[in-house]
């Protein structure tokens, strides 16, 4: 039994905390703040993040990524969101998909995608399930109606599949190169058995970007809408088989699927860690009536579990990450995505509260609690929950 | 014992005493009249996308003006003053129905009624009502502010439950008196609901004690800045070397009846209209929306999630309403009832935790459309928040709680 | 329209309806005499030692006597017929005196005069109520019992929410008619209230429908046996080939009214005395207990906690009135109510959780003396257990809730 | 980054839980049902275990115990505890103050007392602080008072301290053959100042063994009021300097004061298992209106609570317990002690829920409750929160 980080693991984490203080931290309320939200993003903090690698931190060794762990990652992520959340997330989008390059791409498509991704510091990766009436059901298809979830259709002609149809919220959605895409593929088979995915780049014929989705968190976090018109994809992008886009992925264990469980765990932790950083250089400095705030008992209270439920969260990130990296089998990281959405938001909103009396809605701890509202539709909604709790009372 | 004003009727004297929850033929009337302006003209301008956004919402004067025009500007002034006459629990009534639709233009009406009620019903001289009512009556856009808060002032109880209060309390707004009598006032009020739109403010200020004074929003030297982080219309109120006449000073009592009614049951009520508006909202959606072949109602996880919402409202309303009745039937409590709760702060604390938790889990229920800035649920989400965080909050409200049980009075 | 009773006097008809939270005179008249006898002798017996372990508390029956002697066994029996004719709301708030002194005593009292004032007023004929009125008036210790339950039943929604009932719910305790036009009964009936101490049980049985019998507990083949693990005084019913003659048969409409007094106000009612007596307790005790050179409650902590106990109490008590106005004013909510909620399932479920954690943080206030078997404190948290945990729990009363918002009707 | 266990640590873990489910487990529920407390100690169990090892796990391999590390004492302390909580607490102890033993005794009180307890197994130990007016102020003395606190007084006359008063609650106090006793040795000073610790047999004249006290849970742990009239205790037993009670336990950052938080935190654990696991079992088998509870969404999600719940505890008492082997300072222990809390009593809550519809208040549930309300007033108030608080907000 061992908690500490080796030399490498510790490396990482100095870099990301020193990235999110020095260069993160300092855009993260001003980005955060402005009204349009395809004008919140910002291509400078990327270029400064991927070329210190992390963007492509997860891309394999052996194709010229750093190939860091699954601690490393939850470390690196939890410190990069307690400079910017949403900014973290934009990273780590990335390796969502870089995870899923280097694993399931054929080395033709590896050649066209994963290369020019590495060379590139704007190349950021997108990927789209979500439709406009079927969330819920394609994370948690339905026994019920075997024909629910996506319908964004794809049509065989030739060495070419033609797309139409729409994707919602999709992730990086106005500023990723390339998409890995969910199509439904044979429309009269149930969700799993009849959906195919696509790379699909951003310069397809046929394809553009609709909407920037005006979220009230995480606003430098592209969400947008993907519009398919007799889109044209080559055969050569197709990821797997034919109808196999839901079967590859149930086999992995500690792969993908976990990984966005993890990132949503960690990407909270910083978020906790920022508030009760706030939150602790508020009460130790900020006096009321003459007294400082931290000598008052409800004050003590708060921080006492505010910081209570962050290293219970943090512990249970690093556990299920260092499973991940064991291929322990467990449900922890999912666990973990569940007690996170309770956690940041309980704890930033602590932290709104104990900034009560000193100004209403801080900016600062108002940003961090719109970030944390985020987590209830991505990870501690019911659809989630049930996920997870199916798997432990089989 | 003062009689209580009834809207629209004086009660009865004599009737025979009887716990009866019917609301009176009056109050369904102006909640029908009310429901209908919020349905039909309200909740779809407040639904326009300016509105959305989390501040600097701009006020919607021209429906403030239809709501004037029913009535509502004057709910509370007596009815042989011209007003409506209602009382407390009316006011309540009328002010969930707005702040359903938008509780900006809620607060800000309710602002207005309640203090030309106190003013012009309890605290003015009649020589001062006598200058205030017609300008009042005749202007549909005369709105009244209160201006107590300072800025950098500690009015949370915190470091002094139980103990006097010790500290950075003193009024840091001056007046003094010239010797016409004239008063010069000197200072600065944040968080000053409807001070933008304010044409009369009583201003609390240091004067050998505290005293209020009328300052009308055209005194010389009075200007008002707009601040963007605070539910309703609100502003700072600069004060430098204003000058009132003499007879713009209230009474004595005018102080302490003023600062009570920061606590006014109405309040509360504005924040149960944006938590009845996050549940019906969220109501009408799992009706339609199917997940797994099921509406979302059908499932069950979605239908507890209601049933909670549905419960915390309705105690939430009960807590309000009871409050409401207190102040119109001080005397009732001292002889009946045996708890020592300060219910208007009850009423608060238990709101302020309901709504915001119905408000976030109302937009659970629409997943990512939750979250858009473009749809209600978040600009739900967020007003709930500024009323579980504003007046110190809270854990203040909990404190004063525990001082009034233990049978602690300030001196 | 059925004219609902009223405590001692009946409603003046024509009266102006007008929200009122006075209690009558009446009202405050039996609180004060209930409270007398509680805290002078129910209370005090209630503590003895072999009354704070958690099952098998012996009923106090010379205290239920007492309490009878009062006229409360008969608080719902219409005053025509020798009763009180109390309504639902004053039946609560004897109820929750009672249950602030003994919750076992109130739920047995409680259970004979709801099915008193149902049977007697509602649900008998006139000739059984001929035969049933003098021997209840004349025996002090007569009470009554409605057994529906049965061993191994599925009552809960759960699997069924939102769709047709389906499984193990048909009775198994069936009636069949003897030749002479006799009902034979065989069957079992489990968590019985006052099985141990009625004098007449009516009984759901299957026969042909579901139909109710009125079975004397001397009844040939009627065999009580008590059980411990229940509030009140709780037992299983057993029929064996037990005879009653044809006129024990209720009318159809009698199944539905019983079933539906399961849900009284009143049951929530003694749960909230047992809120009650534990947050006094604490209340009484940090006010008297120093630690770190204060008084308890004089810590933010602690104030903050008695705050937030008396603001769940009095919400509860808000849901639980308003549920019993409601039931003694059926039109009135027909007409004027928006909202769907089933007030006494939703004053069950909020007060069940809030009972529960008032009981659980007065207990902490005591630090180790809250977890003593000789100390009160633990016996409110146990008490309250139960209730969180009785009639299927807080997670069917929602699912319940839920089916009511959308509409759902069950066929 | 390792969370496995060695060997040595599985072997333990592994003997505690067969004890707990062979040994403890089948007598849990008739133990907990007896009315008398006094009745509901039991020989038997505690020999069995002291011959396993149980009793003195911690004492140091050099003076005969098995000197297991803090991480293998939070396993077994769960393992224990999933068969009974009170049952386990009653080892545990011993444990405690057999830190103290071999920390801070002189060689001859060693010799008089460690030995012993090594040899016999019914040998077991208690420890003394509250009395009837100052319980909370012994653990957190307050800064207003400084003459709060204990009053059981202690004077020197000759080689002897004459101590008289009470003490309340006391761990083990009927069953104790030792007890580890602080007195208010200086009247005149703050509680920090004038208070002594002795070692007291209970053979000690003068002493005596008063109330048994009947609780609600850990009904099988024994608590006792210990009674002094001119009890007679030789200087010899004095434990530290004169005065020095509270000075040298201060000093001590990862020993027993943080033990006696691990303690707490790891029991919970148990409890929290064994819920979980009556409250699978249950909707695994169990058909309501013919079909299982575990097919219905509201009993997945508090089951689904319920593991995430616990497995956050268990990894911050595992995060804890590994920085106490390795002398990393924190307040991990402290935060865990408080997280148990919360944690057990919503645990068994929702197991106790989940068996409503069964039968009312099922005995094992109902016990599993009873015990967790326990951590109310020794982990989880005001004061125990405000202490770990406290050396957070610094």
């Amino acid at each position: 039994m061992d908690f500490s980080l080796n030399e490498e693991q510790r490396a990482w984490q100095e870099k990301a905390r020193k990235f999110a203080r020095e260069e993160i931290a300092p855009i993260s309320l001003k980005r955060d703040a402005i009204p349009d939200p395809r004008e919140t993003f910002d291509w400078e903090i990327i270029k400064k993040g991927s070329k210190l690698g992390f963007r492509t931190a997860v891309v394999a060794r052996e194709w010229g990524g750093h190939g860091i762990d699954f601690v490393t990652q939850a470390m690196v992520m939890a410190e990069l969101a307690k400079g910017d959340s949403a900014i973290a997330k934009t990273f780590t989008q990335c390796w969502k998909w870089s995870h899923l390059i280097a694993a399931v791409c054929s080395e033709s498509q590896k050649e066209r995608f994963l290369k020019p991704f590495l060379a590139d510091d704007t190349y950021v990766l997108g990927y789209g399930l979500t439709e406009p009436s079927a969330g819920s059901d394609n994370r948690l298809p339905p026994e019920e109606d075997l024909k629910a979830g996506l319908r964004l259709k794809g049509e065989r002609r030739g060495d070419e599949w033609i797309l139409n149809g729409d994707k919602v919220f999709i992730a990086n959605g106005s500023v990723a190169k390339l998409f890995f895409l969910t199509v439904r593929t044979n429309p009269n088979a149930p969700l799993r058995e009849g959906t195919t995915m696509f790379l699909v780049p951003n310069d397809t014929p046929g394809f553009r970007v609709g909407k920037v989705f005006n979220k009230s968190g995480w606003r430098f976090y592209q969400n947008a809408e993907l519009i398919f018109s007799d889109a044209r994809v080559p055969d050569d992008n197709r990821v797997g088989e034919i109808d196999g886009a839901f079967r590859r992925r149930g086999g992995d264990a500690t792969g993908d699927a976990l990984f966005g469980a993890l990132e949503l765990a960690a990407n909270a932790l910083g978020i906790c860690d920022a508030a009760l950083e706030e939150a602790l250089a508020l009460a130790r400095t900020r006096r009321e009536n003459g007294a400082l705030l931290k000598d008052q008992q409800i004050v003590q209270l708060k921080l006492g579990r505010m910081q209570m439920l962050t290293e219970a969260l943090r512990s249970l990130v690093l556990r299920a990450a260092s499973e991940m990296d064991r291929q322990i089998p467990s449900e922890n990281a999912g666990l973990a995505m569940n007690l996170a959405t309770d956690v940041v938001q309980e704890v930033t909103e602590l932290n709104l509260d104990l900034h009560d009396t000193v100004a209403p809605m801080d900016p600062l701890a108002d940003k961090l609690l719109r970030d944390s509202i985020i987590w209830s539709h991505l990870a501690g909604d019911t659809v989630q929950r049930l996920k997870v709790a199916r798997r432990i009372v089989g | 014992m003062r009689s209580p004003p009834r809207f629209g009727r004086e009660r009865e004297i004599g009737a025979r005493q009887v716990f009866d929850l019917h609301l009176s033929e009056e109050q369904l009337a102006i909640r029908e009249t009310v429901r209908d302006f919020v349905t039909e003209k309200l909740k779809p301008a407040a639904l326009r996308p300016e509105r959305l956004e989390p501040f600097e919402r701009p006020l919607l004067m021209d429906l403030l003006d239809e709501a004037s025009a029913l009535g509502l500007r004057s709910l509370l002034l007596p009815e042989e003053m011209g007003g409506a006459g209602a009382d407390a629990l009316t006011a309540c009534i009328v002010a969930e129905e707005l702040g359903a639709g938008d509780p900006d233009l809620a607060a800000a009406l309710g602002e207005t009624w309640l203090l030309c009620g106190l003013l012009a019903g309890k605290l003015m001289t009649e020589a001062q009502r006598d200058r205030f009512l017609p300008r009042f009556l005749e202007d549909p856009r005369y709105h009244l502010a209160f201006a107590d808060h300072e800025p950098e002032s500690d009015t949370a109880l915190g470091a002094d439950y139980h103990r006097p209060a010790a500290g950075n309390r003193a009024l840091k707004t001056r007046a003094v008196r010239a010797g016409n009598g004239e008063w010069i006032v000197n200072g600065e009020k944040d968080r000053v609901l409807n001070a933008p739109i304010a044409k009369l403010l009583a201003v609390e200020v240091e004067a050998e004690g505290v005293k209020t004074l009328l300052i009308p929003r055209d005194a010389p030297g009075l200007r008002v800045s707009e601040s963007g982080r605070e539910l309703g219309c609100c502003g700072s109120v600069h004060l430098s070397d204003c000058r009132v006449p003499a007879d713009a000073l209230l009474g004595d009592a005018a102080a302490a009846a003023l600062k009570a009614s920061r606590e006014a049951p109405q309040v509360q009520a504005v924040n149960l209209g944006i938590g009845r508006a996050a549940y019906e909202a969220a109501l009408d959606y799992v009706k339609l929306r199917v997940q797994g072949a099921r509406r979302l109602v059908e499932h069950q996880a979605i239908g507890t999630k209601l049933a909670e919402m549905a419960i915390r409202l309705e105690a939430a309303r009960g807590l309000i309403w009871q409050a409401a009745w207190a102040l119109d039937h001080p005397d009732a409590r001292a002889e009946q009832r045996q708890s020592d709760l300060p219910l208007a702060t009850a009423a608060r604390a238990f709101t302020a935790e309901a709504v915001y938790r119905v408000a976030k889990e109302a937009a659970e229920c629409f997943g990512a459309m939750g979250v858009m800035r473009d749809m209600p649920l978040q600009r739900h989400v967020h007003d709930a928040l500024q009323f579980l965080h504003s007046r110190n909050g809270n854990s203040d409200a909990k404190l004063r709680i525990g001082e009034a049980l233990a049978g602690y009075r300030r001196p």
